[in-house]
C-alpha cells in the first residue's frame, strides 16, 4: 500500500516534496489548532444549568492576529514557491544541453518522435515511436509537446511532471532523471472515453543502453 | 391585512437607512443591466483574444461588411435613444400624451405617445437592417463557418487573401455573427417589450408624471442597447 | 406605518385557487419550498451517479448490481462502458453543482430567508421570483433529457473543455452537448433574475430600523452571493453559446485548426468558475454563523470582521481563476500572479473559521441537530480550505492538480461544507417552512453517521491523490504505479455506499415529519432572528404591518434580556425607541 | 397545509422523471425479391506487379494480452501478397449494371467482425444494407470501434473486457467505410457497404467469384486499400461464368 507520494525520480522531486511537506506541517499544525480547539470549546463550554455565555462581540486584536498570521504565512509561502515555479516551468529555465523529443499526443496514445543518430529533431533520420518515452539518466530532456485532437496532459508521477498539450500549441516541459528503470506515462486532462487507456511506458536507461536502443530503432527493427 | 396607503411609487420604500434611493424597478433594471455587461464582455472579450491571437490577418474593413449601410443603420439607433429621451421627458415633465399644439413651433412638442412610437419604428427599422445584412452577406457566402466554398467572397478571397483576411474567415464569420446576433436578439426584446408597453401602459394613459416607473426602466434597457451597439460598430465594423 | 404601495394582492385575501397559491404562486416561501423540493430530487440524482462512479472505481470490470436496467449503449453484461462513465463524472458534476448545492443553497435559502428577515412582505418582483423558479427546473428537465438522447449526456467533465466539447466526431456526444449547453443558458437566465431580486429586496426593502450592520451574517452572505450570480452567471452564458454555435453552427472558437484558441474556453469557464465556486460557499458561511451564534447563545464574534470576510472573498473570488489553469500551458508568469492572489484568498476564510470559533469560545452550546452540523461544516470546511493551499502553491500543484486530491478538496469543501450547512439549515427552518419540527434523536444519528463515513469516504481521497491517481479514468489497475493503492479505492466505494445509505435516514425524517413531527412553538430555537416573531408556518403576507426592527440579529445573553439569554430583534425594550425611517431622496427620484 | 405540499410535490416528481425511450425500434422488413439460384457467375484473379511492399511491424509490447497471441512479430496488413504475386484483401463488387427495381433481402445472418490479437478479422470485407454487423471483442482489453463514414451514420462503441459484442447495422450503401481503433493505432479493417450480394474479397491466392448474377453488362470494380481502384465491364448472356482479372501497379 502507498501512504506517500511516488518515489523521486526526477531532480524536481526533491524542492517539490520538501514544499508538499513544508505546507503539510503548516496546514497540520493549523488544522490541530482549529480541530483541538473545536472539540475543548464543545467539552468546556457545553450548556450547564445556571450558566450563562460571555457577552461579547468580539475583539480587534484577536482579528489582528488571526489576519496577520495567515497572511504573513502566505506571502512566505508564495515567494518560496514561485523561486521553484520559475525554475520549472519558465521557457527560459530548459537547461541549454537538454535532449529534445518530440512528443505528440493523440486521441488516446501518445507518440514519441526522437531525434535519432544526428541528434537533432526534425532532420530525416527521426522516427516516432508509439508510447514508449526512452530518457538517458541523469542528463536534462526537454519534451516539446503538441496535440494532434484534444488536450491531453502529459504527466510522469515520479518525475513530478505534469504539462498538457494543448492543440494549435507547442509547449516545452523539461525534465532530469535520476533514477534508472521503467515508469509510466499518464494522461492527466480527460480526453475521451479512451482517456485512461492513454499509458506510455517509461525507460529511464544508462546513456550506452540509450545509444544502443536508438541505434537498434534507426535500423528500423522493433525489440 | 393592512389596506395599502398609495404613497408616491416612484419612491424607494422607506429603507431602514439611505439606501441607493432608487426605486426597486430602476435598481432591478440597473443590476440586469450589470449582468448583461458580463454577457457583452464575454463574447467581445473573447473576440478581442481570437483577433490577437488569431494566426492569419484579420479581414480589412469594409472588405465583407458593408460598413456605409451599418454606420447609416447606427445613426437610425442612436436616434431612437434621442426618440426615448425625449418620449421620457413628455411624460416626465408632465406633457400631454400625444401631439399638442404649441404656438409659433414648427413642429409640436410631440408627447409620450408620438416618441414612443418612433422608437418602436427606429428599432423595428434598425433589426430589419440589420436582417436584410444577414441575408445579403450569408448570400455572399459570408457564414459563422467562414466563406462558403464556391461562393462569390470565396473566389475574393483566393484573389485577395490578405485583404478578405482568407486565413482566419472562420473565426471572422464566429465572432461577427455571435456578437451583433445577441445584440440584435436584444434589440428585438427591446422593441417586443416597448410595444407590450405601447399597447398596456402608455395607449391606455396609465401613466403620469407621478408614476412612470415602466418608462424609465425600458428607456434604461435602450439606453444600454444602444451603447452596446456603438462598442460593436466600432470595433466590428469600423477597425 | 409606511408600506410599499404594492403590496401583492394577498391584501384583501380573496381566495386563491390551489394552483395560484401552491403551483404558480409568488410567495417567496412557496417558491423556496419549490426549489427545496426540486433540488433535493435532483441530489438524489447526483448522488446515484455518484455510486455507480464509485462502483467503477472500487471493482472495475465487474458487472454493476441494478446495472441490467441500462440500454446497451451505456452497460454490456453489466459492465460499465468507458463512455458511459466518463458521462457518469460529468453528469455527476453538472447535477450538483448546478442543480443540487446552488439551488439548494440560493435557490431555497434566499428566496426563504430574505424577506423574512429583513422584515418585508415579499420579493421586490414577485413574479419574476416565480419565473426563476420555473426556469430553474426547466432547465433541470433539459439536462434530465439530455440522458436519453443518442449518444447521451456529455463526455467531457462538468468542465467541458473545449476542443473535447466543442468536436463531436471527438467526443461522440451530439445532442447531449447542445442540451447541456442551452440547459445553462436557462439555468443562467434563472439565476440572473433571482439574484437581482435579492439584490433589490436587500437594498430597498429592509424593515425600519434593519440598518446594514443589523442585518443578520446569513443575509450578507445571501447578498453578496447574489452579485456574484449576477456577474458570474452571464460569462457561462457566453461561453456555453460560443460552445453551443461550436457544435451546430460550425463556429472555430475553440477550433485552433481554424484559428479558434482552446484555452480560451478553460479562461471563460473558470473567470465564471470560481466565483461560481464562492456562491456554493459563502450562503453555507451566512446560515452557518447564524446557527453557531444560536447554539453557543453568544453575539457573533467579530461581525464587522465576518462581514468584511464575506466581501473579501467575493472581489478576491475575481481575480484567482488562473489557479485552476497552472498545468493548461497558460504563460507561467500569470500562474506565478494568481498564486499570489489565491494564497491572499486564504486569509478572509481563516478569518472566518477562527471567528466561528471565537463564538463558540466561552459560549453556553446547546447541541441542537442543526448546531452540530454546523460545528462539522466548521470542522471540515477547515480540512477542505487547508488542502487547498497545497495547490496555491504552484509546484505542490504540479503533481497534484488533476488527481483525486482535487477530487477530495472539492468534497471537502463542498459536501463536508455546503452539505453540512444545508443539512443544519434545512433542519433549523423546517419548523418556519413546515410548522413541525424535525426528529432530534434521527437527526443526531443521521449527523454522526454522515460525518464518520463522510470522513472515511473523502480523506482517504488524499492519499490515492498524492499517489497520482489521475481524474476522471475508468480503471485505475491499469496503471502499476496506482495498482498498490487499488485496496483504498475499494475501501472508499464500500465507504461512499454507506454514506449514500445515511442518506436516506435524513430523507425519510424529512418527509416523515411534514406530517408526524412534533409541532414547532413559536420560537423552537429560542433565536433573535425577525422570521421568529411569526407563526410557523410563516403566513402568506408574512406581516400585517411591516415590523420594527430595534437591535441587532445577535444578542444572545445580553445584559438587558435579564434571565433569557436571547432579545429578538423585534422586541420592543421599555427603553428602546421606534426607529424612525430614512428620510426620503430629494424629489423623489 | 403539508399535506396538499407533500402531495403536490410527489406529483412533481413524477414529472420529471420521464419515462425511458422505447428501446427496441422494429425495423420494418421491405418486400424483395428472391435472388435467382442459378444467373451468371464472375470469377478472376488479382494480382499486382513490381515488389511488394514490406509492412510496417508492430510492437504489442503495450499490450501483453495481445503479444502473447503471436509467435513472431506481426505486421500491419495493408499488403497481403499471396503466392506469385497474387494480391489478398481486396474488394470486388459489381458498381453499376444491376437491373433496376430488382431488390435483395438481407440475409438473416450477420457478419461477425473478431477483434482478437489487438488486430481485425477479417481485414476486409463486404455487408449488405441492413444486415447486422456483429462486432465481437475476444481481447481482455478496451478495444473502441470507430466507424468512419460519410452515407452511413458514423458510429464509436467502446468494449473494455472479453466477449462484449455490439451489433451495428448499415443503411446506405458504401464503399469503403473505415474501421479503427483509438486505442491501437495500428487497427484498421475496411468495410463495403452493397444493396445487393454481389461482391467478394479476393483470398491468399487472389482470386474471387461473384455468383448469381442476372443477365446484363456489369461494371465491376476492384478496391485495394492501398493501391486504389480498378474497373472492369463484363457481360452476362444467360448463366454462364466470365473472368475479369485486374493487375495493380505496386507502389
Amino acid at each position: 500500500m502507498r501512504w506517500w507520494l511516488p518515489d523521486a525520480g526526477s531532480t524536481f522531486a526533491g524542492p517539490i516534496d520538501t514544499l508538499f511537506l513544508a505546507i503539510l506541517i503548516i496546514t497540520g499544525i493549523a488544522l490541530v489548532i482549529v480541530e483541538v480547539g473545536l472539540i475543548t470549546f464543545v467539552i468546556r463550554y457545553r450548556a450547564r444549568p445556571g450558566r450563562k455565555a460571555f457577552y461579547t462581540h468580539g475583539s480587534t486584536r484577536a482579528e489582528v492576529i488571526w489576519t496577520a498570521i495567515p497572511a504573513v504565512t502566505m506571502v512566505a509561502l508564495g515567494l518560496i514557491s514561485n523561486h521553484y515555479w520559475v525554475l520549472i516551468k519558465d521557457k527560459k529555465s530548459v537547461p541549454p544541453n537538454a535532449y529534445h523529443l518530440g512528443v505528440h499526443a493523440k486521441q488516446f496514445e501518445w507518440q514519441v518522435t526522437y531525434p535519432g543518430p544526428d541528434g537533432k529533431l526534425g532532420t530525416a533520420d527521426d522516427f516516432t515511436v508509439r508510447n514508449q518515452l526512452h530518457v538517458i539518466v541523469n542528463q536534462p530532456f526537454a519534451v516539446e509537446l503538441s496535440s494532434e485532437d484534444v488536450v491531453h496532459s502529459f504527466f510522469v508521477p515520479e518525475w513530478r511532471l505534469k504539462q498538457d498539450a494543448v492543440p494549435g500549441m507547442q509547449i516545452t516541459a523539461w525534465f532530469e532523471a535520476t533514477k534508472t528503470g521503467e515508469f509510466e506515462l499518464g494522461c492527466a486532462e480527460l480526453c475521451g472515453m479512451g482517456h485512461y487507456k492513454m499509458r506510455a511506458r517509461v525507460f529511464v536507461h544508462t546513456p550506452d543502453e540509450y545509444k544502443a536502443w536508438v541505434a537498434q530503432q534507426a535500423a528500423g527493427g522493433s525489440e | 391585512m393592512q389596506t395599502p396607503t398609495v404613497t408616491d411609487a416612484m419612491r424607494p420604500p422607506y429603507p431602514a437607512e439611505p439606501g441607493a434611493g432608487v426605486y426597486s424597478n430602476k435598481l432591478g433594471m440597473w443590476v440586469f443591466l450589470a449582468s448583461d455587461v458580463m454577457f457583452f464582455t464575454a463574447l467581445i472579450g473573447s473576440y478581442i483574444v481570437l483577433r490577437f491571437g488569431a494566426p492569419g490577418e484579420w479581414a480589412k474593413p469594409g472588405a465583407v461588411l458593408n460598413v456605409p449601410l451599418t454606420g447609416l443603420n447606427t445613426f437610425l439607433l442612436i436616434c431612437s435613444s434621442v426618440s426615448m429621451v425625449k418620449a421620457y421627458a413628455a411624460i416626465a415633465d408632465g406633457k400631454k400624451y400625444f401631439l399638442r399644439k404649441v404656438p409659433g413651433k414648427m413642429l409640436q412638442d410631440g408627447g409620450l405617445k408620438f416618441w414612443l412610437l418612433v422608437t418602436i419604428i427606429c428599432g423595428a427599422g434598425f433589426v430589419s437592417v440589420q436582417l436584410v445584412e444577414y441575408i445579403k452577406l450569408v448570400g455572399h457566402g459570408f457564414t459563422p463557418s467562414g466563406y462558403r466554398e464556391g461562393s462569390l467572397l470565396a473566389e475574393h478571397a483566393l484573389a485577395d487573401p490578405l485583404k478578405y483576411g482568407a486565413g482566419v474567415a472562420g473565426l471572422y464569420g464566429s465572432t461577427f455573427f455571435t456578437m451583433t446576433g445577441f445584440h440584435g436578439f436584444h434589440v428585438t426584446c427591446g422593441v417586443i417589450s416597448m410595444l407590450y408597453l405601447y399597447f398596456t401602459k402608455v395607449l391606455p394613459e396609465k401613466y403620469s408624471p407621478q408614476d412612470y416607473r415602466g418608462i424609465e426602466v425600458i428607456g434604461l434597457y435602450w439606453h444600454f442597447v444602444d451603447l452596446v451597439w456603438i462598442i460593436l460598430f466600432t470595433i466590428v465594423y469600423l477597425i | 406605518m409606511t408600506t410599499v404601495a404594492h403590496t401583492p394582492t394577498q391584501a384583501h385575501h380573496e381566495p386563491m385557487s390551489f394552483w395560484r397559491k401552491y403551483i404558480f404562486s409568488t410567495d417567496h416561501k412557496i417558491i423556496g419550498i419549490q426549489f427545496l423540493f426540486v433540488s433535493l430530487f435532483f441530489l438524489l440524482v447526483g448522488g446515484l451517479l455518484a455510486m455507480q462512479i464509485r462502483w467503477q472505481l472500487g471493482f472495475p470490470g465487474k458487472p454493476m448490481p441494478g446495472g441490467g436496467i441500462l440500454p446497451e449503449t451505456m452497460v454490456v453484461n453489466g459492465v460499465i462502458l468507458p463512455e458511459y462513465y466518463v458521462q457518469l463524472v460529468s453528469m455527476h458534476g453538472t447535477f450538483m453543482v448546478f442543480f443540487a448545492i446552488m439551488p439548494l443553497l440560493v435557490g431555497v435559502y434566499a428566496n426563504f430567508l430574505i424577506p423574512l428577515k429583513i422584515g418585508t412582505h415579499d420579493m421586490a418582483f414577485p413574479r419574476i421570483n416565480m419565473a426563476s423558479f420555473w426556469l430553474a427546473l426547466l432547465a433541470g428537465l433539459i439536462m434530465t433529457a439530455s440522458f436519453f438522447v443518442p449518444n447521451g449526456p456529455i463526455r467531457s467533465g462538468w468542465t467541458n473543455y473545449a476542443p473535447l466539447a466543442a468536436r463531436p466526431d471527438l467526443s461522440g456526444v451530439t445532442v447531449g452537448q447542445m442540451l447541456w449547453c442551452v440547459s445553462i443558458v436557462v439555468l443562467g437566465l434563472s439565476s440572473v433574475l433571482g439574484s437581482l431580486n435579492y439584490i433589490t429586496t436587500v437594498i430597498n426593502l429592509r424593515a425600519p430600523g434593519m440598518t446594514w450592520f443589523r442585518m443578520p451574517l446569513s443575509v450578507w452572505a445571501l447578498f453578496i452571493t447574489a452579485i456574484l450570480g449576477v456577474l458570474a452567471l452571464p460569462v457561462l452564458q457566453g461561453a456555453a453559446i460560443m460552445l453551443l454555435f461550436d457544435n451546430v453552427l460550425g463556429t472555430h472558437f475553440f477550433d485552433p485548426v481554424a484559428g479558434g484558441q482552446a484555452l480560451l474556453w478553460q479562461h471563460l469557464f473558470w473567470f465564471f468558475g470560481h466565483p461560481e465556486v464562492y456562491i456554493l460557499i459563502l450562503p453555507a458561511m451566512g446560515m452557518v454563523s447564524d446557527i453557531i451564534a444560536n447554539g453557543s447563545r453568544k453575539p457573533i464574534f467579530g461581525y464587522h470582521s465576518m462581514v468584511f470576510a464575506i466581501i473579501g472573498i467575493a472581489f478576491l473570488g475575481w481575480i484567482v481563476w488562473g489557479h485552476h489553469m497552472f498545468m493548461s500551458g497558460m504563460n507561467p508568469t500569470l500562474g506565478s500572479t494568481f498564486m499570489v492572489s489565491t494564497l491572499l484568498i486564504a486569509v478572509p476564510s481563516a478569518i472566518k473559521v477562527f471567528n466561528w470559533m471565537g463564538t463558540m469560545w466561552r459560549g453556553n452550546l446547546r447541541f441542537h441537530v442543526p448546531m452540530l452540523n454546523a460545528i462539522g461544516f466548521v470542522s471540515m470546511f477547515t480540512i477542505g480550505g487547508l488542502s487547498g493551499i497545497f495547490m496555491a502553491a504552484t509546484p505542490v500543484d504540479i503533481p497534484l492538480h488533476d488527481t483525486q486530491f482535487i477530487v477530495a478538496h472539492i468534497h471537502y469543501v463542498l459536501f463536508g461544507g455546503s452539505l453540512f450547512a444545508l443539512f443544519a439549515a434545512m433542519t433549523y427552518w423546517y419548523p418556519k417552512m413546515f410548522g413541525r419540527l424535525m426528529s432530534e434523536p434521527l437527526g443526531k444519528i443521521h449527523f454522526v453517521l454522515t460525518f464518520i463515513f463522510y470522513n472515511l469516504t473523502f480523506f482517504p481521497m488524499h492519499i490515492i491523490g498524492m499517489g497520482g491517481q489521475m481524474r476522471r479514468i475508468y480503471d485505475p489497475t491499469i496503471y502499476t504505479f496506482l495498482k498498490p493503492q487499488q485496496p483504498l479505492n475499494v475501501f472508499i466505494s464500500y465507504a461512499a455506499f454507506a454514506l449514500f445509505a445515511t442518506q436516506f435516514l435524513f430523507a425519510f425524517n424529512f418527509l416523515w415529519s411534514l406530517k408526524f413531527g412534533k409541532k414547532a412553538p413559536q420560537n423552537p430555537w429560542e433565536d433573535n432572528g425577525m422570521e421568529w416573531s411569526l407563526p410557523n408556518p410563516a403566513p402568506h403576507g408574512n406581516w400585517e404591518k411591516t415590523p420594527n426592527v430595534y437591535r441587532g440579529p445577535y444578542e444572545f445573553s445580553a445584559p438587558e434580556a435579564g434571565d433569557k439569554d436571547y432579545l429578538p430583534q423585534y422586541l420592543k425594550l421599555p427603553t428602546d425607541r421606534d426607529p424612525v425611517p430614512a428620510p426620503l431622496p430629494a424629489g423623489g427620484h | 397545509m403539508n399535506g396538499r405540499i407533500f402531495s403536490v410535490v410527489g406529483g412533481m416528481f413524477l414529472l420529471t422523471v420521464c419515462s425511458k425511450g422505447d428501446r427496441s425500434a422494429v425495423q420494418a422488413a421491405p418486400p424483395r425479391t428472391e435472388v435467382s439460384a442459378a444467373g451468371g457467375t464472375i470469377t478472376g484473379k488479382v494480382k499486382f506487379t513490381g515488389a511488394a511492399p514490406k509492412n510496417p511491424a508492430i510492437d504489442m509490447s503495450e499490450e501483453a494480452a495481445c503479444k502473447a497471441k503471436y509467435p513472431t512479430t506481426p505486421t500491419e496488413e495493408n499488403v497481403v501478397a499471396g503466392a506469385a504475386n497474387a494480391l489478398a484483401n481486396v474488394f470486388v463488387y459489381v458498381k453499376s449494371g444491376v437491373p433496376a427495381g430488382q431488390t435483395f433481402p438481407a440475409p438473416a445472418t450477420s457478419v461477425v467482425l473478431d477483434q482478437n490479437g489487438c488486430r481485425y478479422h477479417p481485414h476486409v470485407f463486404g455487408i449488405m444494407v441492413g444486415q447486422g454487423l456483429e462486432i465481437l471483442n475476444s481481447d481482455p482489453v478496451l478495444h473502441n470501434i470507430k466507424a468512419i463514414a460519410k452515407a452511413n451514420r458514423p458510429f464509436n462503441v467502446s468494449q473494455p473486457s472479453a466477449g462484449m459484442k455490439t451489433t451495428r447495422t448499415f443503411a446506405a450503401p458504401e464503399v469503403m467505410v473505415n474501421l479503427e481503433c483509438n486505442v491501437h493505432g495500428w487497427m484498421h479493417a475496411y468495410l463495403g457497404v452493397r444493396p445487393d450480394p454481389f461482391f467478394a474479397v479476393t483470398g491468399p491466392d487472389g482470386s474471387f467469384s461473384i455468383k448469381g448474377l442476372p443477365p446484363g453488362t456489369y461494371t465491376i470494380e476492384a478496391w485495394h486499400e492501398k493501391f486504389g481502384t480498378q474497373t472492369a465491364t463484363v457481360t452476362i448472356a444467360a448463366t454462364e461464368s466470365k473472368t475479369a482479372h485486374f493487375t495493380f501497379a505496386a507502389h
